[in-house]
């Protein structure tokens, strides 16, 4: 099997070329022309015929592209339903618009699609080779592929042997949309209202904050100086006599019991345990050991001084000070007093 | 006069053509008149990083008037964008043998102009950083761009016309770079032979490329209508009294072609004499190319009229005002005049004879002045739409472009010039085997001792 | 928006009764410190881009020497069918399911489509990042969202403070009573000119206001539907 | 020896792997590397606290049931307990330091809203939303990964679930 090519300069040459090879007896399958323009299709013979279809998938898939593109116009305004300007959510007339451009896009991008698929659908895919060539300087080629190549050559002047290759083709710029998650995060948005922003005045700790603040969880001190807290925090135990004296204001119900259950669920169980024994998850860390709730020695204290104990934490115990209003430790109060009660 | 195909032989016309690639190195004066471009399309560039990260207070933007000079230049490119499609797909579709000479020059303009005149919403939006809130794919914000805003209609409509174009263009310029791929050297083979995909010139293949672009041809066509109806639509779709016109979409669109032809003379004109295509770009297509301009400036005047007429003709008062303010008040009303009398006096008067249309130098000016008079048109629309006094508003000043403003615009006009110079030295400009093909498809007869040219039907 | 889209949750709406407002806008010094919108200082002001969400237009009625000002508070009037919403290419100005006119700032682009749309030009634009000198910074209110530099913006009827008071109520377990939730202009109001609430609700003192016979809208022919009633005697006067 | 066109058809490949590699690197890499979660300055256990010791969230993160944040507990709080627990221990120590001295520990905030997004724990802790549903199970960690992203979809298909209003002002303000 041999392959020619001969050039010629002027496509009535080369065309009269054709005619002679034929007339020799090659037959027309054998002989590929290539020119710099397209040549008048009655003039020759089809090399290899296949059926053109482009037509066809393009209408095919401009139909496609207006589905697709209703069900992105629609199917984007039901999957989150944002209503503007008095139109209904999925408002044909509007749609129609987008339905156009995508069938319109679709069936030019599919053109040229099926014009690379049926120009190289018989063709590998291998790198590009010189002998993929049309031939140089605007001229016609025959290139004869056949068994009488030699006797085709001896037609023609003759050349060298050629052959064919293509490329593939890169779709990487579907990747090329950056993470678009933290651009959300990086969005300049002046930082005054973030919480850490809010300038801290120097030497303080800080306390319950602006929200925390207004749901009144504690007493409001703002920012306090350790030394402050640190008096509050005293060990020695030595409960005023107005507290002392002081009559449990809030009376004891099956309401304050249920709240002080709450917020002992939330804030003591993990020490005094869950029945009130000092046998919570956390009671072996501390020395002295957590009281229990239930011994007679707590139980015979009086409402102000358990109130007390829990405002300010008496021994290794922290104080609630700050963290319950004093409606909430007396709720606490009551219902330590439930504890044996029941 | 009939059209006569240019007398070369096909090798004749290949070398004509691949000149601007394979000839001489650039002069002096026009590697320095790239270097300038290039400096106003850097300096373009950094101000608009300056004004991303200041703010848009650096344009002349002020409360009434929201859109400035950026949409006006959007409008003025889309419409210069139309001339590729106009030029190959009206043509090619009713098989204007003369188009092959002007088919790529004009898809070259439209490649260039539509890229600058897309950019430009980027560069009017206040944080452009954010553009892809606009582009529909599924997120993780689960939410969606809005479907009923005409700004989402332009972003479809402008990337088809735009991924169109650049197909067609594409398509028609593999068999050209098949063709001189065997005499590259360097990187310009290397492209070459990316570009042209395995493009031999075969029988088959020219089939299929034929029919490729008489389906590109149909298919772009109505996109291109689309594309300009719907920037139109940008304007029409709002309660603003200059605005709300139902004939803005035809309007626009003849406009835009208008505008488009102006630009693929200035472009043709400036070929013909730099570049040498002596034999291929002849007073015979300045003729053909200059009735379509002056048809279309015909229509373009009947529909500049029909905005006009309904609203005086009812005393509306929304729309007298904002025709009194365009034609009667200071700052607007020379530019009103003046791009009365290029867009409608003098290419009238001047399109109508035929001496005056086969004139390369006058056609030359008279080109520049249309397209100086459509970009008037653009601005007073776009401006004096806002501007115009309502007692609602709080005017206080009258709107005038900023010097960053000025400077983006005037970067966006040298980049097309640049990408247009970098084209010519890359790729023929011409398509060699269009021009070859009606060169073999031109028959001649004699009657009554005349020659007639005729063209057999090319399919 | 379908009937019974509508018929779910309140819709809020104002009353402004223009003969009582007396022009001294303490409303729109209220609204820019709860909603932090930013001085833009004197030159930008002159520029003509005063940034305000809610402004009182001044007109001047009769002859000389019998003058008599006019004041009317422009704000954004939460149209049911506003032309910005549509044009909005990410639902950055949207409807919310109260019939809010709703503004995203942090979905907005810039494209200042909505701005341009408005029939009523009450809309603006941050040209400039706002900046908050330093012991300033901490007088912002941080439920309102500081907005940066290109992102447009506009009054929101104190969405905030109907979405805490919502929260409240719904962790209360009692239903808003009208007149607890007040926006900043509103409560502010020496005159009690405005009155805000839920025009659903035929109770309410809003939509009691609303029948008065001095009711009308701003540019009620352009088919905005504005849900702010303003109550003016001489109703056949310039704008309104 | 190869064939001129063979060598580039080398050079189109590996570019194209270059540029495949770098966008990885860009959509993917980038953001990860943006978003990572830095060192805590003290070593502190939510496995030891929240899982073997069982102490409620609320107990640290007091604003939770009151107010939109949660809080991150002052050096007061927890001096409260480890005065008296482990002071010897060498993070303790940390504590105790800054407990004298006067100033806040600096903890890397790892669960970060952008600032235009409005969140309450309340309205969402008083609807029984457990905390670990978008702050992962921590009763498991030593060091607090970000095991769940809080991006806008989360919270969007979330409230879809759970009938919960998915208006953009609920949120966005």
């Amino acid at each position: 099997m041999g392959r020619i090519c001969a050039e010629f300069a002027e496509p009535d040459e080369a065309l009269a070329a054709h005619r002679a090879l034929l007339d020799e007896g090659i037959p027309s399958q054998d002989i590929e022309i290539r020119s710099p323009c397209p040549l008048p299709e009655e003039a020759i013979p089809p090399h290899r015929s296949h059926p053109m279809r482009m037509r066809n998938w393009v209408r095919f898939f401009w139909i496609c592209g207006a589905i697709g593109g209703f069900a992105l116009a629609a199917g984007s305004q039901l999957d989150f339903k944002i209503f503007t300007g008095g139109h209904p959510l999925v408002s044909l007339p509007i749609d129609v618009i987008i339905v156009y451009e995508c069938a319109m896009l679709t069936g030019l991008i599919t053109t040229l699609t099926f014009f690379f698929i049926e120009t190289r659908r018989y063709r590998k895919m291998c790198p590009p080779r010189e002998e993929d060539l049309p031939v140089a300087e605007g001229h016609v080629a025959l290139v004869v592929e056949s068994e009488e190549a030699e006797r085709a050559a001896g037609i023609l002047r003759q050349r060298g042997a050629r052959s064919v290759a293509t490329l593939a083709f890169l779709v990487l710029f579907l990747l090329a949309f950056p993470g678009c998650t933290v651009r959300m995060r990086t969005q300049p948005v002046i930082k005054s209202t973030a919480r850490e922003g809010v300038a801290q005045p120097r030497g303080t700790v800080t306390m319950p904050g602006l929200d925390e603040r207004k749901h009144l969880y504690g007493t409001v001190l703002g920012y306090a100086i350790p030394e402050q807290v640190r008096e509050l925090d005293k060990k020695d135990v030595i409960v005023p006599t107005a507290v002392m004296r002081m009559k449990n204001p809030v009376p004891y119900s099956a309401r304050s019991v249920q709240r002080g259950r709450e917020i002992f669920g939330e804030l003591c169980v993990l020490c005094h345990g869950v029945k009130g024994k000092g046998d919570g998850p956390v009671a072996d860390e501390f020395q002295p050991i957590p009281a229990d709730l239930t011994d007679p020695v707590t139980q015979q204290k009086v409402d102000g001084e358990l109130f007390w104990r829990i405002t300010i934490g008496p021994s290794s115990m922290p104080s609630f000070y700050d963290r319950l209003t004093a409606e909430d430790r007396f709720h606490l109060v009551n219902f330590i007093r439930s504890l044996t009660r029941k | 006069m009939s059209f006569k195909a240019p007398d070369l032989s096909i090798k004749q016309i290949y070398d004509e053509v691949m000149t601007t690639v394979l000839g001489p190195r650039p002069k002096m004066a026009t590697l320095l008149l790239m270097i300038i471009l290039a400096a106003i399309v850097l300096h373009g560039v950094f101000q608009f990083f300056r004004q991303s990260f200041v703010g848009l207070g650096v344009t002349g933007l002020t409360m009434p008037v929201y859109w400035g000079i950026y949409i006006a230049t959007f409008v003025f490119w889309i419409g210069v964008a139309h001339a590729g499609a106009l030029i190959s797909a009206i043509l090619r579709i009713t098989g204007a043998e003369w188009k092959s000479s002007i088919t790529r020059i004009a898809e070259v303009i439209t490649l260039f102009t539509l890229p600058a005149a897309a950019s430009f919403p980027f560069i009017h939006m206040g944080r452009p950083g954010l553009f892809y809130y606009l582009i529909p794919y599924p997120n993780n914000r689960l939410i969606w761009p809005n479907f009923k805003s005409p700004l989402m209609w332009d972003f479809f409509a402008i990337s088809t016309y735009f991924i169109g174009s650049v197909l067609f263009l594409y398509v028609t310029l593999i068999p050209d770079l098949g063709t001189a791929r065997p005499n590259m050297k360097g990187w310009r083979k290397t492209l070459y032979t990316i570009l042209s995909f395995g493009w031999r010139g075969t029988a088959e293949e020219w089939k299929r490329v034929k029919e490729a672009a008489a389906l590109f041809s149909v298919l772009i066509l109505p996109v291109v209508i689309s594309v300009h109806t719907i920037v139109s639509w940008d304007f029409a779709m709002q309660l603003v009294p200059g605005w709300h016109s139902e004939v803005f979409g035809p309007y626009f669109f003849v406009g835009a072609l208008y505008s488009g032809v102006a630009a693929v003379f200035t472009v043709m004109t400036l070929l013909k004499w730099r570049c040498g295509f002596k034999d291929l770009i002849t007073p015979i297509h300045y003729d053909m190319l200059g009735r379509v301009f002056l048809a279309l400036g015909l229509a373009w005047a009947y529909l500049f009229f029909n905005d006009f007429l309904p609203g005086y003709y009812s005393n509306e008062p929304d729309k007298m005002a904002y025709f009194r303010y365009l034609a009667f008040s200071h700052p607007y009303s020379v530019l009103f005049w003046l791009m009365f009398l290029t867009n409608f006096v003098l290419p009238i008067a001047c399109l109508s004879f035929k001496g005056f249309r086969m004139s390369t130098v006058p056609m030359f000016l008279l080109s520049i002045g249309v397209n100086v008079g459509m970009y008037i048109e653009r601005v007073l629309i776009v401006f004096c739409g806002t501007q115009v006094y309502n007692p609602l508003a709080r005017n206080v000043t009258v709107y005038v472009p900023s010097f960053t403003e000025i400077s983006i615009v005037a970067a966006t006009f040298a980049g097309v010039t640049l990408g247009y110079m970098l084209f010519i030295r890359a790729f023929p400009i011409l398509p060699i085997w269009e021009l070859a093909e009606t060169k073999i498809r031109q028959t001649v007869r004699e009657i009554a001792g005349k020659k007639v040219y005729y063209f057999k039907s090319g399919e | 928006m379908s009937v019974k889209e509508k018929e779910k949750g309140p819709r809020w709406g104002m009353v402004a009764d223009v003969d009582r407002c007396t022009g001294c806008k303490a409303c729109v010094l209220a609204c820019r410190s709860e909603n932090n919108v930013p001085v833009v200082g004197e030159q930008e002001v002159n520029r003509g881009r005063i940034l305000d969400w809610i402004h009182v237009d001044r007109f001047w009625k009769g002859e000389y020497p019998d003058v008599t000002a006019e004041f009317i508070p422009m704000l954004c009037q939460h149209c049911e069918k506003a032309p910005c919403e549509s044009v909005c290419p990410v639902y950055a100005s949207h409807h919310s399911h109260d019939g809010l006119n709703a503004q995203i700032y942090n979905r907005c682009v810039g494209t200042r489509f909505c701005a341009n749309n408005c029939p009523y030009h009450v809309r603006v634009f941050n040209f400039f990042s706002p900046r908050w000198p330093q012991p300033l910074e901490q007088q912002l209110n941080p439920d309102v969202t500081a907005r940066d530099t290109g992102v447009m913006e506009k009054c929101t009827f104190c969405v905030q403070r109907i979405r805490r008071a919502e929260l409240d109520a719904r962790l209360r377990g009692k239903p808003l009573r009208d007149g607890e939730l007040r926006p900043a202009c509103v409560q502010s109001c020496p005159t009690s000119a405005l009155v805000f609430g839920d025009f659903h609700d035929p109770h309410s003192a809003v939509s009691k206001t609303a029948r008065s016979p001095r009711a009308v809208r701003v540019l009620e022919d352009l088919g905005t539907e504005p849900r702010i009633v303003y109550l003016k005697a001489d109703r056949r006067k310039e704008i309104i | 020896m190869e064939a001129p066109e063979e060598i580039l058809w080398k050079r189109i490949k590996i570019t194209a792997l270059g540029l495949f590699c770098f966008l990885v690197v860009f959509s993917f890499f980038l953001p990860m590397w943006l978003a990572r979660v830095k060192a805590q300055p003290i070593a502190f256990s939510h496995a030891r606290h929240a899982g073997v010791r069982q102490i409620s969230c609320v107990f640290c993160h007091t604003g939770v049931l009151k107010g939109d944040m949660a809080g991150v507990p002052s050096v007061k709080d927890c001096m409260q307990c480890h005065q008296v627990v482990r002071p010897d221990s060498p993070e303790v120590q940390k504590i105790q330091e800054h407990w004298d001295k006067g100033t806040p520990i600096e903890w890397f905030k790892v669960y970060n809203l952008p600032q235009h997004v409005h969140f309450s724990h309340r309205a969402h802790v008083s609807k029984g939303i457990e905390c670990k549903t978008c702050h992962g199970d921590l009763t498991h960690m030593d060091v607090v990964r970000r095991e769940v992203d809080l991006n806008m979809g989360k919270c969007v298909s979330c409230h879809r679930e759970n009938k919960a209003p998915d208006d953009c002002t609920i949120c966005h303000r």
